[in-house]
């Protein structure tokens, strides 16, 4: 019963994260929606990998602890790009009409 | 219930009425200033008293004493940070 | 016993949840740092009684990191500007 | 019994309400503040799903560094350009919605229905469990991070040491106060961090030694100490320097160094690569890690190549 809840929630936030990736036009707020989206994964990647007895299946545990290490370092280095972006352009937002002002 | 459980039971009513009486200054209270005296006074004590029912359930040495550093911790934590948001509201001109 | 751990825990969470909700509502950024504050308190007695209910002793290093991360995360916050509002 | 199944729905609950807050919210730091928020829920949930390893690192690092991570950089943002608009506008995507809804629709599905399959005998975590009866070690975890498939965390850490160097490559120096944050001024702060930094090692190291038999290890523990760090640079203790010296460049790559030093070194005594010997040999490597994951997000969070005592 436990999975199934967290199951429906993970998917519910799994596209909350999607739909705030396509609407943010600021590249952190975009960043915010794909960790959100990635702790998403996490809880089902470990729900659906069930368990032993004693406890969720430790494969899963070990590739989901890996999981969160590397988002945090590639998110790291992505705020360091949008630092660095926002200091050659000026911007650190992509709005839709890009293309027709320039 | 044997005596000890009906000890810790008492300790961890009382904790959780004062984190009620916590929550309840935290969404009655006008400003900052006394929603933090609300969450620094009554959700330490809280805590003390959740940990010592603890305690007295988990009945073993170890335990306890993990309990209470947590708790003084939280008393730390909680005071400091009572000072810096404090600090902070008082910069913003409230 | 187990049973009422149980509403305890679930007693604390509600706790929690009216606090965040006032938190997310509160017009300053003091208010919001409010939420440090909650967390270093009402979750640490979560997790506490979580480590006795599940019977999960490794429950009591995550209630001491997060009284840690209270610390932590209020000074993080001290950073905010006056009034997040504007900025 | 009843009380679980409400706990697990008010957790459940908590967690789709600050996800919808976090996307939704106008303005960027509140979105920030509700994330680190969102965080702490997931560690709560962790623990609801019987997780207490990937309850401590979802706390220490999706919580704690991320959050810490987030706010700097919107720090350096405005301290390029402060006339940078703090309420972001939302973009008019009228495909946003639609899409939204099938990937959370697919998601279910594939979660759903995995849960009603009943699931093969000889999983890997079976497997995996079955044989650490004969590791030594007690933490199945660890035992799957450092023996079974330790070659997925040996690149693991070289993806933390690319992101650092590439961090490094394209980043300005970062100068002196930039990620100070609280004026040294404050006497309180002083004391809070007198106690949280000493406390910050005494956790990891702790969680360290017990990450062999109970919950815990060389993530977990850097994680914690990279808080403390992240306590230290925002009072200003550490400041960003401008070239690393040469314990910080052998702290960073310990963990790699380490890993397959022993990795290779165990190839001269006949055994195939990457079997760790016994037990000694995962204290070492995970130490090296611990140092290694401390300083690399301590030095990201930073955002300089290098870290000096305040100068006074």
């Amino acid at each position: 019963m436990t999975a199934v809840i967290f199951v429906l929630a993970a998917s519910v936030v799994f596209g909350i994260g999607v739909w705030g990736l396509l609407i943010a036009e600021h590249l952190l707020r975009k960043l915010l929606a794909l960790n959100v989206m990635s702790s998403s994964v996490f809880i089902i990647m470990l729900v659906v990998a069930g368990g032993g007895g004693n406890g969720p299946d430790p494969v899963a545990q070990a590739l989901i602890l890996t999981g969160i290490v590397i988002a945090v370092a590639a998110t790291a280095f992505a705020l360091a790009l949008m630092i660095s972006i926002y200091r050659e352009t000026g911007r650190a937002s992509i709005t839709g009409k890009d293309d027709d002002d320039r | 219930m044997s005596m000890q459980e009906w000890v810790a039971l008492a300790l961890l009513i009382a904790g959780c009425f004062f984190y009620l009486a916590g929550t309840i200054g935290l969404l009655r209270f006008g400003d900052v200033h006394s929603r933090l005296h609300a969450l620094t006074k009554a959700d330490n004590l809280g805590l003390m008293l959740v940990c010592a029912g603890l305690a007295v359930l988990a009945a073993d040495w170890r335990t306890s004493a993990l309990l209470v550093l947590i708790w003084l911790l939280g008393l730390l934590a909680a005071t400091v940070s009572a000072h810096l948001i404090a600090r902070h509201a008082r910069r913003d001109g409230k | 016993m187990s049973q009422i751990l149980g509403l305890a825990v679930l007693f604390l969470l509600l706790n929690l949840v009216a606090g965040l909700w006032r938190v997310a509502r509160g017009p300053t950024a003091a208010d919001r740092m409010l939420a440090a504050l909650l967390f270093g308190s009402t979750t640490v007695a979560v997790l506490l009684i979580m480590a006795e209910w599940m019977t999960m002793p490794a429950l009591r290093s995550v209630a001491l990191l997060f009284v840690m991360l209270a610390g932590i995360v209020t000074i993080a916050f001290f950073g905010l500007p006056a009034g997040d509002d504007e900025r | 019994m009843l009380s679980s199944h409400l706990i697990d729905l008010v957790l459940a609950l908590g967690m789709v309400v600050l996800a919808l807050q976090v996307v939704s919210e106008r303005a960027v730091l509140r979105s920030i503040i509700l994330f680190v928020v969102f965080g702490l829920v997931m560690a709560l949930a962790w623990t609801r799903l019987k997780a207490p390893d990937l309850a401590l690192a979802e706390a220490a690092i999706g919580a704690g560094v991320t959050g810490a991570l987030m706010m700097m950089a919107w720090r350096r943002l405005l301290i390029i350009n402060p006339r940078e608009p703090a309420d972001t506008p939302r973009g008019r995507s009228r495909v946003a919605i639609p899409v939204a809804l099938l990937a959370a629709a697919l998601v279910a599905t594939i979660g759903l229905s995995a849960l009603f399959i009943d699931p093969p005998t000889d999983t890997a975590g079976r497997i995996a469990l079955d044989e650490m009866v004969d590791t030594g070690l007690g933490n199945p975890v660890t035992g799957v991070l450092l023996l079974f498939r330790n070659l997925d965390t040996l690149l693991e850490m070289a993806v933390l040491l690319i992101a650092l160097l590439g961090a490094r490559a394209i980043s300005k120096p970062a100068h002196p106060n930039e990620a100070a944050v609280v004026e040294t001024g404050t006497p309180l702060v002083g004391a809070l961090l007198a106690i949280l930094v000493p406390l910050s090692i005494l956790i990891s190291t702790h969680l360290l030694l017990a990450g062999t038999n109970e919950p815990g290890g060389a993530f977990q523990a850097g994680a914690v100490l990279a808080a403390g760090g992240v306590a230290l640079v925002l009072t200003a203790r550490l400041q960003p320097g401008d070239r690393p010296g040469v314990i910080a460049q052998v702290a960073v790559t310990a963990g790699l160094v380490a890993f397959i030093g022993i990795g290779v070194g165990v190839m001269a005594f006949g055994e195939t690569l990457l079997v760790l010997p016994d037990t000694w040999a995962v204290y070492v490597i995970e130490t090296a890690m611990m140092v290694s994951i401390g300083l690399t997000l301590v030095l990201l969070f930073a955002g300089a190549p290098a870290l000096v005592g305040r100068r006074t």
